[in-house]
């Protein structure tokens, strides 16, 4: 177990530092040159673009960029924003936080209703029940996102003044975002969990759990929501990162901090140090979900355990 | 009384169907569903409320909203339809080949795909888009990059299970060529899967083209796709909220559609 | 009889779904006595085990209704009792045990907790009292080391162990019933005959009835008082276990016990087959369901539906009853049965073949499974090569070896004088076309989404550049040489039965007139009167076209008929060959006498005075990953001495044709 | 069974949600505490007495007859520096202005007030001012304000480390040096003469020496100055709370002494909607930039107040690309002012909340020509009869062509949709369509597509703040004389003109020479003058005295919350 551990680890090295070749390469390859995101092109003239960036390193080749920034990155630092010369690690230290809180709640609310509400959509299957917990789940799957803030914020903040629609300081400011974004993932667990429910209803030892005597319910919230667990893992672990994406729009709609807002300013304005240390993060908050997910399993299901 | 409920989700499909169908109406022939020129603005009818004339009401140039969105259709559907076919393609052909080949070759594939799944897919879509001049086709090129991973995965687990069924091994001992192996068993039997997962990446391209409008990279044509006519259409909620209110209800409605309808493939295409 | 502890009537029961509303046992009865096992005999869809679920009430979960008729247990009719009722009665009075103990147990919770989680249901014992029984349940039947298997998950315990388990857990609440339903079918025959032993005893133990579900003849001959007979949702035939055999009244009984006698008797003659397959239930016959197969129907049995009659040594649904005997039948089409002559044409010549698989874990530690291990033997042009042992013995991997699937790891295989060993693909392709293979699964060897005139054509494309019109006339030959139609060519193959699948996958075996087909298990997952039907055409091909057999079965009767010599391997390792009539007559090595021994038989259960107890092979077959020293049987040998754990015995000639590895045979 | 089944399920999936956001709750609640906390401590070391509490947004307004308060203010976009000198955008200025003072004021009319400086002589010349400053000025963090500081500044201004932005760089390109006289007295030398040097000392902030050499490139996150608010902390929002030493305030203002407010935050909230829906919430008490649909309404709610300025400088306004031959026609250019139908746009965008603009500068702005006002060229026909004229045929598809070339004109817009430009563009768009032109409307935020963009655009729009017309005219748009256009207008005659009012000292010449500029321009039909851009805030009505300065920037000193 500490030996796959371990090799996880190391396969996730190389992992973190492909993502690192593969931003430094899309930000610096995609046409366009990155000096824009300090410069105006049309209050600056080529000589004063010339000499800004020779002053900044930016004329040097990209290899040698490359092998510069990683040497810093190992020495703790990301380099400063092109743009605000905020230092990149406390930029992201106290952003990541934020996005965090606004991840893990979502989840919480998405596995939650998800794995219910799946539940319940499995035992019922086919019944009134079924049919609109699918709908629903449909639904909350299809609408855009940012369309959904949007409406949230008319009605709960403008509308009934329930609850604050943006900011990000105290849990009220929490809601409504985390909802929005919890919901979109919950219709995908839904519908992951009630498959697999159905599956493993299926599977023959439910048969013998039936036989033993076994209340249905203790079929159901014992065994098989044990049971499905084992590929839901997997998906929430893909909630998650897809959460850091989906914070992208909500941070924004919300106005609220978090790196999904810096990124995608910072992707437009092409402040590659930003864009470069928050996808670093977000690697290691991939990877280090991944391998929660895969430690999961090992708990969970006792024929990985054992492998 | 459980035979209404049956009935109910094959409704469900039937409705679902009649809409894309008309979406695609729309699209192909919009001339012919929509009322008023989808550019006509006229501008002694600003921001009128839904009513007979104007089903849709009436956006800020005077324009009518349900031409709009009849219009608007066909870029969106070109979205939806063009990144799905190229990221699938892409990611379909790479994904099958790295489960067939296996070995280093899928190690290598694996690797990468774990790198490109920590960028988030709309992240990079927002770096694509970003850098190119923003159009249709920069839109398109985005999503679909963005969306190989997820199809190549599929595609990769999918080919690795055939792979490995007894009709796969027959046909070696036979002594059937591996290219002919690949193409007519393979990827003969790879593709239903893919296929429920390309309807369903119909969906959601047209869902991540109206994020990157909303983000700011929406693309000015003479008749806006729903995405941006959305995101435009956002600021108007309160003061007029049809220009928002039903281009949002299509593109619900018609990814809503489409999710059904790749549902019912799955089921059909494998019922458990 | 003494007082019925269970007794079923009249029972219907139906599914409900979208499209069907289908009845799939109409009208069943019979009893069960304190103390008595009682035998529900079939072939697959014969409702059998719907009739076992339905007892539990546990159809009901699987969307079955019980559409009429009683099931009285202990003077209450559970037909009537309302779920929550039942529950009180499932592992209390009634308990079962199922076909495959790996997917029985939940696989994410210990198997103690499984137990307790039974005893505790219905029982208010404290965790550790549930525990301790547990326990001793765990001991008494044979698992070593209870108290640590407790802690098991199923993933970590073998086949053979998990059913023990499951057994124990089955009689922690000391039922009045046991339903075993098919409990040995997915074990080996070794296993399967301590399970059998396992229950009998358990039973006289208990006290317990016993109403077992099974498709083998012989499991019911060795096993039941009464035997129950069903066929597509009815009960045919229903009387005392010697009573069937030794005069069965159903044409279908008879059918089903002269197609498994003829296995064990005269190898050159044909194998009595019923014709056709059991019926969907979607389209039951007319009148008598089993008149499309029977040879005796009259217009009568097409008409009306026979009742369950009583007669002398039990009931019967037969119109004809008294009349007809199938065993009067002749087979159609007697084999040529002509000696072969004894030709000393090698095709293949096997030498010191090993394949070894090597798992690296971490650190770079190396786990070497020795799948294969220092093989050596020869197939001789038009014989059928028979190769028989548990699973796990490699007999598999040793088919594919040959056929080039795998690479060897070391050793040489020669076929048709060449030396086929590292040939390279394009070498391989031209051997390959003149060896070719069928499988156990007729369904899974076939691309779905191929027309069955596109998969027999697949071995012609894929060598001979024909015109597509000869092509498709080459395969609707084939389709016919296979006693299939013509119209079979533009259909799919979920269309047909297994039994018409496996005649497809032949002709496709035989489209390009290869030399040898490689036959892995190809008769296991049928049923019997289908499994004759399939070893009578791969004889008769066999006589037309000179084909050369390696047939792989784990069935010995079946390896027995069809094969002129006969292999047996245990972990990697060939430990004897011989003529097949010789192996069985005189089996040299104590493994195989140990397989022979375990196999359950109609005709031995009542050869002597009193039933015979089986004799089966104690333990089970080791990892080949860690093989014992020595000779590799030694652990389970009744006769190993100190040697056989030093020293690793080689094939020796014992007989005419008779080599063994064992130290103990001069 | 079943029912019994659903109900467990659902109260149990209640519950976990109830504890679940609990548990986020008190998790989520903790860092934000503590971290404020940290913030308010490093911020006023000197508030250890215990009495002041931290300001709390949601609290009731001050009692009813002492003026105070808290405000929060909702801006659109995100600050890019509140270092003033790196400060690039408007939106910082918004910021830094609370924070920093100058040393003159502009009064309504655009005169000049005492400010830091007490007073001021100018040379002849006009290359050297010297001021008198106050002596009673002080940093926040306690260093004092002279005339040092003051050579500082402009030292630190022309520093390239300290990365300033060319539009501050720009406004004193002539500096020379500073000197301190005494320390209260400092002189600064330019090498050329500007009339509108002190216009442009009224936005030139000081920043404290101190605290500059202290956090160097952060200052921009630690600005230190001399302002009515100080600077508090800036996670997600800026807070600022009030200088209670300030008592330097320019007569200008509404009182003396420190401001009312105690605290000023400022949050940026870039989603329309939501900013608008904040101030319908009351969970902010003001908020900028509202959109013109919402103006109308905000207008009509009850308890809200909609504050206008309309801004200075050069107004929204489409440029050619007179490098393109096809410019250089002034009847193409006629044809295509009298093809846009400017006020249905400006009406139709702005629903009566934008003033059209009529001419290339500002209303309010001394030198604006009134006199073109209500001067509409729209109209059609004749714009399709000067094509027709200059060979421009309707071809098969309803566009215009010459000589097989299609009239298409590619439309460059960099926003991103603010102000609705892009909304112009798309009308723009139609109504071009409908005397046969083509418009290929392009849309880009991107540095690099701008500038490649620039290259190879037809139309582009931009507008321009300042209330110093003659940096507004040198800037990036008309003066092309070693200097860089966006229009590429290499007209020596509009150079020679603003050369000309670049050195005239007397304001009534210099009116002359801009009137002059805005016929020529009128009349060649050089640039079509969209609208001019009314800041707009609209607060609670609580919010009182929330006063803009002569350039249209918000000033807090006087506000208070009722």
């Amino acid at each position: 177990m500490a030996g796959v551990v371990i090799k996880k680890i190391l396969t996730s090295l190389v992992v973190l530092f492909g993502a690192l070749v593969l931003v430094f390469l899309i930000m610096n390859v995609l046409p366009g040159d990155p000096i824009f995101s300090i410069v105006d092109p049309t209050t600056t003239s080529p000589e004063e673009i010339a000499a800004l960036k020779h002053e900044l390193g930016m004329d040097k080749p990209l290899g040698q960029q490359f092998v510069e920034y990683v040497i810093d990155i190992l020495h703790g630092d990301f380099g400063k924003s092109r743009a605000s010369s905020e230092p990149v690690l406390a930029l992201i230290l106290k952003n990541l936080p934020k996005t965090i809180e606004l991840t893990v709640v979502s989840v919480v609310i998405s596995v939650t209703l998800g794995i219910l509400l799946g539940i319940l959509s499995a035992v019922f299957r086919n019944r009134v029940l079924d049919t609109v917990v699918r709908v629903l789940s449909l639904i909350t799957i299809s609408m855009p996102t940012f369309w959904t803030g949007v409406l949230f914020i008319l009605l709960f903040s403008v509308k009934l003044r329930w609850l604050p629609s943006m900011g990000s300081e105290g849990f009220r400011t929490l809601i409504l975002p985390s909802v929005t974004l919890g919901i979109v993932s919950s219709g995908v667990i839904v519908r992951m969990v009630r498959n697999s429910a159905l599956e493993i209803i299926n599977e023959p030892f439910i048969v013998t759990l039936r036989a033993k005597g076994l209340a249905e319910r203790t079929v159901m919230l014992r065994h098989v929501l044990r049971n499905v667990m084992i590929p839901t893992i997997t998906v929430i672990g893909l909630q998650v990162t897809n959460m850091l994406a989906g914070s992208v729009i909500i941070e924004t709609v919300f106005s609220r901090q978090g790196i999904g807002r810096i990124i995608s300013t910072a992707i437009m304005a092409r402040d590659i140090p930003i864009v470069q240390g928050v996808v670093f993060f977000s690697a290691i908050i991939c990877v280090v979900v991944n391998l929660v997910v895969d430690v999961s399993y090992a708990i969970i299901d006792p024929r990985v355990r054992r492998a | 009384m459980k035979k209404l409920k049956l009935s109910l989700s094959d409704a469900l499909a039937v409705i679902s169907g009649l809409f894309i169908a008309f979406i695609l109406l729309c699209a192909i022939a919009p001339g012919f569903v929509a009322p008023y020129s989808p550019t006509y603005m006229n501008v002694a009818d600003l921001l009128q409320a839904p009513s007979l004339t104007h089903l849709f009401g009436t956006d800020y140039f005077g324009r009518d909203v349900f031409s709009v969105v009849v219009y608007g259709s066909r870029d969106s559907l070109i979205i939806g339809v063009a990144s799905v076919l190229t990221g699938g393609i892409i990611g379909g052909i790479l994904g099958a080949l790295a489960g067939f080949i296996g070995g280093v070759v899928d190690t290598i594939f694996n690797r990468f795909i774990e790198i490109l799944m920590t960028i988030p897919g709309i992240l990079l879509a927002l770096a694509i888009a970003a850098a190119l001049r923003p159009s249709l086709f920069s839109i398109v090129l985005a999503i679909s990059v963005s969306s190989i991973p997820q199809y190549s995965r599929v595609m990769r687990g999918q080919v690795i299970s055939i792979k490995n069924r007894p009709y796969i091994t027959v046909s070696n001992s036979i002594g059937t060529r591996g290219a002919v192996i690949f193409v007519k068993h393979v990827l003969l039997n790879s593709w239903s899967p893919f296929l429920v997962m390309a309807t369903l990446g119909l969906g959601s391209s047209i869902l991540v083209a109206s994020g990157l409008s909303f983000l700011g990279l929406g693309i000015i044509k003479e008749i806006p796709d729903w995405g941006t006519l959305l995101s435009q259409g956002r600021g108007y909620l309160v003061v007029a909220h049809w220009i928002c209110t039903f281009p949002g209800l299509v593109i619900t409605a018609f990814v809503l559609a489409i999710n059904i309808i790749g549902d019912r493939l799955r089921d059909v295409i494998d019922p458990k | 009889m003494s007082e019925k502890l269970l007794s079923v009537s009249g029972l219907n029961v139906e599914f409900v779904n979208k499209r069907h509303h289908v009845n799939v046992i109409d009208g069943i009865s019979f009893d069960i006595s304190a103390g008595e096992t009682v035998c529900l005999v079939g072939e697959s869809g014969s409702g059998k085990s719907v009739t076992a679920k339905t007892v539990m009430r546990l159809i009901e979960h699987e969307g079955g209704r019980i559409a009429g008729g009683n099931l009285v247990f202990n003077g209450d009719d559970l037909a009537q009792y309302k779920e929550k009722a039942v529950r009180s009665i499932r592992g209390d009075r009634i308990a079962m045990v199922f076909q495959e103990p790996m997917a029985a147990f939940d696989p994410v919770f210990t198997i103690g907790k499984q137990i307790t989680e039974c005893i505790r249901r219905h029982t208010k014992q404290t965790v550790a009292q549930a525990n301790a029984k547990a326990v001793d349940l765990l001991r008494r039947v044979g698992i070593s080391e209870p108290e640590a298997r407790m802690k098991q998950y199923p993933n970590e315990l073998s086949g053979g162990m998990l059913q023990r388990a499951m057994i124990a857990m089955a009689l922690s609440c000391e039922p009045d019933i046991l339903i075993a339903d098919e409990p040995t079918t997915a074990l080996d025959v070794t296993i399967q005959a301590q399970i059998l032993n396992l229950l009998r005893e358990l039973k006289r133990e208990f006290n317990m009835a016993v109403l077992l579900i099974t498709h083998d003849l012989g499991i019911a001959a060795e096993m039941a008082d009464r035997v129950c007979v069903m066929y597509a949702g009815r009960i045919v035939e229903n009387s005392a276990t010697e009573a069937i055999l030794r005069r069965p009244l159903h044409p279908y009984t008879q059918g089903l016990l002269r197609s498994v006698t003829a296995l064990n008797h005269d190898k050159n003659e044909k194998l009595y087959s019923i014709s056709g397959t059991i019926p969907a239930l979607t389209e039951m016959p007319e009148g008598c369901r089993f008149n499309p197969r029977c040879p005796f129907a009259t217009d009568k049995c097409r008409e009306a539906e026979p009742p369950l009659e009583t007669r002398a040594l039990g009931s019967v649904a037969c119109w004809r009853t008294g009349e007809v005997n199938v065993s009067s039948l002749p087979v159609k089409g007697v084999d040529a049965a002509q000696e072969r002559e004894e030709s000393a044409e090698k095709l293949f010549e096997v030498r010191n073949v090993s394949r070894h698989y090597v798992a690296r874990g971490f650190g770079g530690a190396k786990n070497v499974t020795r799948a294969v291990d220092d093989v050596s033997f020869d197939i001789i042009k038009g014989e059928t090569f028979g190769l028989v042992g548990e699973s796990g013995s490699g007999k598999s991997t040793l088919g594919r070896l040959l056929l080039r699937l795998e690479k060897v790891t070391s050793g040489e295989i020669r076929f048709d004088g060449r030396d086929i060993t590292n040939l390279k693909s394009g070498e391989l392709r031209d051997t390959r076309r003149h060896m070719q293979a069928i499988f156990q699964d007729p369904y899974g060897s076939m691309d779905p989404r191929w027309r069955v005139g596109k998969i027999v054509e697949e071995p012609l494309r894929a060598y001979e550049k024909l015109e597509n019109s000869k092509i498709r006339g080459r395969a609707a030959e084939l389709l016919e040489l296979v006693g299939l139609d013509r119209a079979a060519y533009e259909k799919f193959p979920h269309e047909f039965s297994g039994g018409q699948r496996q005649r497809i996958c032949i002709a496709r075996a035989v489209a390009l007139s290869s030399k040898f087909i490689l036959a892995d298990e190809a008769v296991s997952a049928l049923d019997v009167s289908v499994q004759a039907q399939i070893v009578n055409l791969l004889r008769e091909l066999q006589e037309k076209l000179g084909l050369t057999y390696l047939f792989i079965a784990h069935s010995l009767s079946v390896v027995r008929h069809v094969s002129d010599r006969i292999g047996v391997m245990y972990l990697g390792q060939l430990v004897e060959i011989a003529p097949a009539t010789e192996l069985f007559s005189h089996p040299a090595h104590p493994y195989t006498r140990g397989l022979i021994a375990s196999v359950p038989s109609v005709d031995n259960a009542f050869a002597g005075e009193t039933r015979r107890e089986l004799t089966p092979l104690s333990g089970e077959i080791p990892s080949p990953m860690r093989p014992p020293s020595g000779c590799r049987f030694h652990p389970r040998c009744p006769s190993a001495t100190a040697r056989c754990s030093e020293e690793s015995p080689t094939l020796r000639q014992c007989g005419s044709g008779h080599l063994a590895a064992c130290h103990n045979i001069s | 069974m079943k029912n019994n089944l659903a109900s467990r399920i659902l109260s149990a999936t209640l519950a976990i949600l109830l504890l679940a956001l609990t548990v986020a709750g008190c998790a989520a609640d903790k860092p934000s505490g503590t971290a404020s906390d940290a913030g308010t401590a490093s911020a006023a070391p000197e508030a250890t007495n215990g009495t002041r509490a931290v300001p709390d947004e949601t609290a009731d307004p001050a009692p009813i007859d002492a003026k105070g308060g808290n405000l929060v203010f909702a801006l659109a976009t995100t600050p890019d520096h509140l270092d003033p000198h790196r400060a690039g955008l408007a939106v910082s200025t918004r910021v830094t202005n609370a924070l920093f003072d100058s040393l003159v004021a502009l009064d309504e009319n655009g005169g000049f007030v005492p400010y830091l400086a007490k007073s001021w002589e100018v040379s002849d010349d006009y290359s050297v001012y010297t001021f008198k400053l106050r002596d009673d000025v002080k940093f926040h963090d306690g260093t004092p304000f002279n005339a040092e500081a003051v050579v500082f500044n402009f030292e630190r201004l022309y520093n390239p480390e300290t990365q300033a932005t060319g539009n501050i760089t720009s406004l004193f390109s002539g500096f020379l040096s500073g000197e301190a006289l005494d320390e209260f007295t400092v002189q600064l030398n330019f090498s050329v003469g500007s009339p509108s040097f002190l216009t442009n000392l009224a936005r030139f902030a000081f920043v404290s020496p101190a605290a500059s050499d202290k956090y160097g490139d952060q200052f921009t996150r630690n600005p230190v100055g001399t302002g009515a608010f100080r600077f508090v902390s800036y996670d997600e929002d800026i807070k600022l709370e009030r200088n209670p030493d300030y008592n330097w305030a320019p007569e200008i203002r509404g009182h003396q002494g420190p401001a009312y407010l105690e605290t000023l935050t400022y949050k940026i909230v870039a989603e329309e909607a939501t900013r608008v829906g904040s101030v319908e919430s009351r969970e902010v008490s003001a908020a900028e930039t509202v959109p013109p649909q919402n103006v109308l309404s905000l207008r009509a709610t009850p308890g809200l107040q909609v504050l206008e300025k309309l801004t200075l400088g050069l107004p929204y306004t489409l440029f050619y690309n007179f490098d393109k031959p096809i410019w250089n026609n002034l009847n193409v250019r006629k044809a295509i002012r009298a093809g846009v139908d400017i006020g249905t746009i400006v009406q139709t965008l702005y629903l009566g909340t934008y003033p059209r603009a009529w001419s290339i500068i500002s209303p309010g702005l001394s030198g604006y020509d009134a006199s073109l006002e209500n001067k509409d060229h729209y109209d059609p026909e004749a714009a399709k009869a000067l094509l027709e004229a200059e060979g421009w045929l309707v071809g098969a598809d309803g566009y215009r062509e010459k000589d097989g070339e299609r009239l298409k004109l590619h439309y460059f817009d960099n926003s991103p949709n603010r102000e609705k430009r892009n909304d112009i563009a798309v009308m723009v768009r139609e109504q071009l369509k409908e005397i046969g032109v083509e418009v290929e409307v392009e849309i880009s935020t991107d540095g690099y597509n701008q500038l490649v963009s620039i290259r190879g655009f037809d139309v582009m729009g931009n507008s321009f703040l300042s209330g110093d017309l003659v940096s507004s005219l040198r800037g990036n748009f008309y003066y092309t004389e070693g200097g860089f256009s966006i229009a590429h207008l290499n007209d020596p005659k509009v150079n020679a003109w603003i050369d000309q009012v670049a050195s005239e000292f007397d304001p009534a010449k210099a009116e002359v020479i801009y009137k002059e500029i805005q016929q020529y321009f009128d009349e060649n039909a050089l640039t079509l003058p969209i609208y001019v851009f009314p800041y707009t805030v609209a607060a609670i009505e609580e919010v009182t005295d929330l006063n803009f300065d002569f350039l249209g920037y918000p000033v807090f000193y006087d506000t208070y919350i009722k």
